[in-house]
């Protein structure tokens, strides 16, 4: 699954897998550009949108892992749902004028840069220095295989899942009726 | 290493998630209002998920975990988003204002 | 019958002696075809306050009330509380005679047909009426139409801005002596 | 159907509804206040067309004051001829002959079903179905072509002369009028399939705009909006005029007040006046359409008229202050309309929007005839 | 993989070429289709039938200033109607078409259908947003609430054809059903379930494409005579003849969908001689439908639509799910 | 729960026999005329904006009495006319109609006591210039007879 990387061959742009390559650094690049977006724009609806440009991207990117399924399941559930959500909400929240960010003390920007900064210099130099362990596959990790482990072994988490699903639902009533009602 | 092939190799993908998760980390220490820490908190998410989804396509034996985990986090996500904005509007309603700072007072 | 009752109703409007001023004035005007001529000419004195009962297949309408400025919510009561509908308010210049004259028409939705003009007249130089716009909602527009085109000021209206003139109309067009 | 909310009145928006709206039918303005799709508040706001009619009316003479009328409502415009034509009749004591008579009634009757096919088409526009207003129109054509072939026009007849009319009818009217009939009784059978008994439609008109006796009686509402909340008022009846009396007619009343019996008001009034004039071609006597001695001169004695008719709209008035010249001293003219629009303001408040604007074409505007 | 990645890549431009012809030539054929219904002629000048009028109204659309209001927001204005054409173009890429005509068939083929069909609603959302126009944006609320509304009983009633199908692969759901019209899932009486409620199941569905592309009685985005045109008030140009093409390739793959799904995708109702013919036809006698709806009905309300997805056909799918669970259970 | 269902059912049965209507009216021939393609012949007594009639010799009828401008409503017609010496009656010398403010209402034809003005039947009457509706009449008829 993963041969040493002295094997492959580094292929022309031009190629097939070249092709590949490109579709992939695109994608790479959609997913910051789409994040840095989320978090930097001064308009909120413009942070949705953001949003959903990194998301299309990390479909992109699971499409990249062997996994279509959750690549399109994580369009249908955050593009149709998620991001609808948080677009309702901006609308229905929201005037204009509150939209804008502004930092309560000018130190706050830097000091988030260097915190993410420091927090993604870190993980990364652990991610790179760490020596994974590969083992052997046991399945193909398809649709099916998913669909079967998510009723034998994962049966129980798929359970408590569709309950906190509901208690989501209901509690998001109750408290958005509340809101309405005050 | 040719830059095209950056696709069969796990450190992409983990530098990727890495990325992902500085810039929510970023987004949540800088936003004010409610629905832009929302927003943040979703691509600290999506960073994790980019980790699990990795691992599972290069080292772990039992593809399947990683994408069940991942569905998983997906459903919370979704829960997350639901009550977040249901407590975002209420808190609108109530203060007229969805800035994180206007809400500090949290008497009735 | 409702113009009997509408009839004695208007009448405590008046003081005594009204109704018998009013009858001689309504027989000058029956004749039709005859006198015409001479009547156009004759100076008619003016008309004072008090209800006529008119020739329904010759003018229109049964009652034909004038009363003062004052009296008009009262005469306006009468009829609302008789179940009439409001059908139009406008005015007429006698410019002659120095005076405006605002007609309110008053219809019933009942077979039992009556209906009544009450009209009230004002000086031009102080057009002032109070609105009966409490008493029939409806009459908002018709007196926002009669301020446009006679300069009419209905004391006591909510929002009487031009209707149909410009927003910036200061000018009233059906006044007789409007040269456009 | 459209509850009232609670209203925060810091979160509302003004929407303005017009002067160009599809939904408004002409030069129509509605400043709505809404709080998202409710209409917190609604501010009319009408004269873009206005024309001043009434001083015109000061400024001709009567006969040329004639085809005013017919522009002050453009697609029920024969109504508002007769009513002024009654008037002045009334006034200078010109006999009519029974023919013009029954021939105006006929003309009426066809132009106020020409006028409730174009409203039922653009009614049902409003709601978003768009074939009704085609089939309404051709319908509709075969009238115009009728009242052409007679008057001339199309649409601003200037067909009835103080004491008759313009021009006579002949059996080729007599026959086409004949054959329209049953054909427009085959075609109120297709809306009812098409339109009346669509689930869809049904659901969006009943309950819809709910009026009161009381709320029509304040604000003089005739017409099918007063029919369509159990008022049984139709000047035809209730003062009966022309030769009226002499058809047997019913008024179509729904106490529902809400939309769909203003619609159904309509739809059954169609089917009265088809029944008028099939009662008038049998009857249509021979003989002249002009008085013998045609009135040359019209100087109506000086005094005070008023003659209401019931136009395609509702109940239109004119009063006319004669001071015994040529030329009306005053002439105002009633539009029904006028008053039942009036209403709008005051009722649409709580309701959705798009509930507003189907209740605004079931009043039937016609912008021209509000502002006159 | 690779290689698939170019197939995909061809595909997509075979399917933008589809779409945009079927979009296209759609327009014609309502224009059309109303007119007769109407019984008028329609569009008859330009080219033998009118044909050559789509390719001119595209010319005149492009040859048309674009027009960006002051203060919209520009970004978004301007990806708004790329992002209701892409998805409705991303989607063909999975549909097969017959046998062997497939750009790229997946396992979750149907999953990657409403996947793009949900970004569809977001470009509703931001054109109506970023016109910064009060009737854009009460057209995209509503657009948005209705497509969350009808988006569960289609996802319900394609899960009941999933189950029936035993697959997500759209190829694989009309394997099942090729053999006759016994075996389409519209009256499924041969095969996995033999359940009468399927019919129920087809229309809504049907329903639900409807809502879901925006068309009458459910056009409450663009419904004229109450905001206006809706989200793309402000549009001119091609920014609208986008939205306009879109909404016709939403219809060809909301058909696509319902054929595969019901109508036994390229089968012949009698088994014999199935072919790409056969789903063209079915494709088009939906698509023919749907004009043939919008020129007959008049629009629902916003909450008559809300009423009719929560009330009907949210329970009626609901039930048809759990009694199609029992069926497969039991037989 | 019946009522529930028999308000489906009698729904869905209204829409499609909503559809049977439409269906039906697909197959049926159109009734339009195609406007700038086709014409249609008015009707007789259709009033279009006025023409004179001539006489026999060609000449107009119109004594130049001026009836028809004292009768329009609006005013749109102006004539003049002489009286040649030795004649009985005035020569029509300019008859122009304003048709920019004609209201078709026919009064001019109405008031005419010398058989002189009649209705055109022309009804597609377009023009981007107003100056193209001030009608010469006199010139109009000159051309007829051309």
């Amino acid at each position: 699954m993963n041969p040493p990387m002295s094997l492959i061959e580094a292929p022309s742009l031009f190629s097939v897998d070249g092709l590949v390559g490109v579709v992939f650094l695109i994608m790479m690049a959609i997913t910051v550009t789409g994040g840095i977006i989320a978090c930097n724009s001064e308009r909120l609806v413009r942070a949705v949108a953001g949003l959903i440009v990194c998301f299309v991207g990390v479909a992109g990117v699971y499409y990249f892992l062997n996994s279509p399924f959750v690549a399109m399941m994580q369009m249908l559930i955050y593009v149709g749902a998620v991001a609808v959500t948080i677009s309702f909400a901006i609308m229905l929240a929201a005037p204009e004028e509150k939209m804008k960010i502004g930092t309560s003390s000018p130190l706050v920007g830097p000091f988030g840069f260097g915190t993410a900064a420091l927090i993604t210099g870190g993980l990364s130099v652990l991610a790179v220095r760490t020596e994974w362990p590969v083992m052997t596959k046991i399945n193909d990790g398809s649709v099916k295989n998913i669909g079967i482990q998510l009723l034998t072994n994962f049966s129980m988490v798929f359970e408590l899942i569709s309950i906190v699903l509901l208690i989501a639902i209901i509690g998001a009533l109750i408290i958005a009726r509340a809101g309405r009602d005050s | 290493m040719s830059i095209f092939t950056l696709y069969n190799n796990l450190n992409t993908f983990l530098i990727l998630g890495a990325l992902l998760f500085g810039i929510g980390i970023y987004g949540i220490i800088t936003r004010r209002t409610l629905i832009g820490m929302l927003i943040a908190s979703e691509l600290l998410l999506a960073g994790a998920s980019i980790n699990f989804m990795a691992f599972n396509r290069f080292t772990a034996p039992d593809p399947v975990v990683g994408q069940i985990f991942t569905l998983f986090i997906m459903a919370i996500a979704a829960a997350e988003a639901a009550i977040g904005l249901s407590i975002v509007i209420a808190v609108y309603s109530h203060f007229k204002s969805i800035d994180a700072e206007d809400t500090v007072q949290l008497k009735g | 019958m409702i113009i009997e009752k509408i009839k004695l109703a208007f009448q405590d409007l008046f003081p005594v002696a009204e109704p018998e001023v009013s009858a001689p004035e309504e027989k000058a005007e029956e004749p039709e075809e005859t006198k015409t001529k001479k009547k156009v000419k004759t100076k008619k004195p003016p008309r004072l306050n008090g209800v006529i009962e008119c020739n329904y297949t010759v003018h229109g309408y049964h009652l034909d009330v004038q009363v003062d400025a004052d009296q008009l919510l009262d005469a306006v009561s009468i009829v609302d509380q008789a179940e009439f509908f409001i059908e139009s308010i406008t005015g007429v210049d006698w410019i002659k005679e120095d005076q405006i004259e605002i007609v309110y028409d008053f219809s019933r939705y009942d077979f039992d047909t009556c209906r009544v003009v009450i009209r009230t007249r004002v000086n031009r130089s102080s057009p002032v009426v109070p609105t009966i716009t409490d008493i029939y909602a409806g009459a908002n527009w018709h007196e926002r139409e009669t301020h446009d085109f006679f300069g009419i000021k209905f004391d006591g209206h909510p929002h009487l801005i031009p209707l149909l003139l410009p927003e910036d109309a200061d000018f009233h067009p059906l006044l007789k002596d409007f040269k456009a | 159907m459209s509850s009232p909310i609670q209203l925060q009145p810091d979160e509302t928006f003004v929407l303005n509804v017009g002067p160009q709206h599809p939904a408004t039918h002409g030069v129509l303005r509605v400043k709505m206040e809404m709080n998202g799709e409710y209409i917190v508040n609604a501010e009319t706001v009408i004269g873009y067309i206005h024309r001043m009619h009434e001083k015109m009316g000061e400024n001709k003479t009567y006969p040329q004051y004639l085809m005013n009328l017919s522009r002050m409502d453009y697609l029920g415009a024969m109504g508002y001829s007769h009513g002024h034509v009654l008037v002045v009749e009334k006034a200078s004591g010109i006999e009519v002959p029974e023919r013009a008579e029954y021939i105006r009634a006929i003309m009426v009757e066809l132009n106020r079903i020409s006028s409730h096919l174009f409203w039922f088409g653009a009614f049902v526009m409003d709601l978003g179905g768009f074939s009704p207003l085609m089939y309404a129109l051709q319908d509709r054509e075969h009238i115009l072509d009728m009242l052409e072939a007679v008057t001339g026009s199309r649409l601003t007849y200037c067909y009835f002369r103080f004491g008759g009319l313009y021009n006579d009818v002949d059996d080729e009217f007599v026959d086409a009028a004949r054959r329209f009939i049953p054909r427009m009784r085959k075609s109120l059978i297709k809306y009812e399939k098409l339109v009346t008994g669509n689930i869809i439609f049904r659901k969006r008109l009943e309950g819809n705009a709910l009026l009161s006796k009381e709320t029509c009686r304040k604000y003089g509402a005739t017409s099918a909006v007063a029919r369509g909340s159990g008022i049984n008022y139709d000047v035809r009846k209730n003062e009966p005029y022309s030769v009226y009396p002499e058809f047997d007619f019913d008024v179509p009343v729904y106490h529902e007040g809400d939309s769909l019996a203003r619609y159904m008001v309509r739809m059954d009034e169609i089917e009265q006046s088809l029944r008028i004039i099939e009662q008038g071609l049998d009857k249509l006597p021979d003989g002249p359409i002009m008085p013998a001695k045609k009135p040359k001169l019209i100087k109506p004695p000086a005094g005070d008229y008023y003659q209401a008719v019931e136009t395609a709209r509702g109940n239109f008035g004119v009063r006319l202050v004669s001071d015994g010249t040529k030329i009306p001293y005053r002439l105002k003219l009633r539009s029904p309309t006028f008053s039942n629009m009036h209403l709008f303001d005051e009722t649409c408040r709580g309701m959705m929007i798009m509930d507003a604007l189907a209740f605004m074409g079931s009043l039937d505007l016609v912008i021209p005839e509000i502002d006159r | 993989m690779s290689l698939t990645l170019l197939n995909v890549i061809i595909a997509v431009v075979i399917a933008i070429a589809f779409a945009a012809l079927n979009a296209a030539y759609l327009v014609w054929a309502e224009r059309r289709g109303a007119a007769r219904i109407q019984r008028r002629p329609g569009p008859n000048i330009n080219g033998p039938f009118g044909l050559l009028q789509p390719p001119l109204d595209g010319i005149k659309l492009m040859a048309k200033q674009l027009i960006i209001p002051g203060g919209v927001d520009k970004i978004l204005f301007i990806a708004a109607p790329v992002l209701a054409m892409f998805p409705a173009i991303m989607s063909f890429v999975t549909i097969p078409f017959s046998d062997t005509i497939v750009a790229k068939n997946m396992d979750v083929g149907i999953l990657m259908i409403f996947a793009f069909a949900s970004m569809g609603g977001m470009s509703l959302l931001f054109a109506g947003w970023s016109s910064r126009n009060k009737y854009a944006m009460m057209s995209s609320i509503r657009a948005v609430s209705q497509a969350v509304a009808y988006e569960i009983p289609m996802l319900i009633t394609t899960i009941t054809v999933v189950m029936i199908a035993g697959s997500m692969n759209l190829m694989e759901i009309v394997h099942q059903q090729s053999s006759s019209i016994l075996h389409w899932n519209i009256f499924p009486l041969l095969g996995n379930s033999h359940n009468l409620l399927m019919p129920f199941s087809f229309l809504i569905f049907f329903v639900c494409t409807l809502a879901e592309t925006n068309r009458a009685p459910f056009d409450l985005g663009e419904a004229e005579s109450e905001l206006v045109a809706g989200f793309h008030t402000e549009y001119g140009s091609m920014g609208f003849g986008l939205f306009f093409m879109g909404e016709y390739a939403n219809i060809v793959i909301g058909s696509c969908m319902t054929t595969i799904l019901f109508l036994g995708g390229w089968g012949c109702p009698f088994g014999l001689f199935p072919g790409v013919w056969w789903f063209l036809l079915k494709l088009y006698i939906l698509i023919a439908t749907i004009i043939w709806i919008r020129w007959t009905f008049p629009r629902t309300t916003i909450y008559g639509l809300l009423n009719l997805s929560w009330k009907i056909l949210i329970p009626l799918s609901l039930f048809n799910l759990l009694f199609t669970a029992g069926l497969i259970k039991v037989f | 729960m019946v009522a529930y269902f028999s308000e489906i059912y009698n729904g869905l049965i209204s829409l499609f026999i909503g559809m049977g209507v439409t269906f039906k009216e697909f197959f049926k021939p159109t009734v339009t005329v195609q406007y700038p393609y086709e014409t249609l012949t008015m009707a007789d007594k259709y009033r279009g904006h006025v023409e004179l009639i001539e006489n026999d010799e060609g000449k107009p009828n119109c004594v130049a009495c001026g009836l028809c401008a004292r009768a329009c409503p609006s005013g749109c017609i102006t004539l003049a006319g002489e009286k040649p010496e030795g004649a009985k009656k005035k020569v029509l010398t300019r008859y122009i109609l304003d048709f920019t403010r004609c209201s078709l209402c026919g009064s001019c034809v109405e008031s005419c006591n010398f058989n002189a003005l009649e209705f055109s039947k022309e009804y597609n009457l377009a023009s981007t210039r107003k100056e193209d509706f001030i009608f010469d009449l006199l010139q109009r008829l000159e051309e007829r007879n051309k």
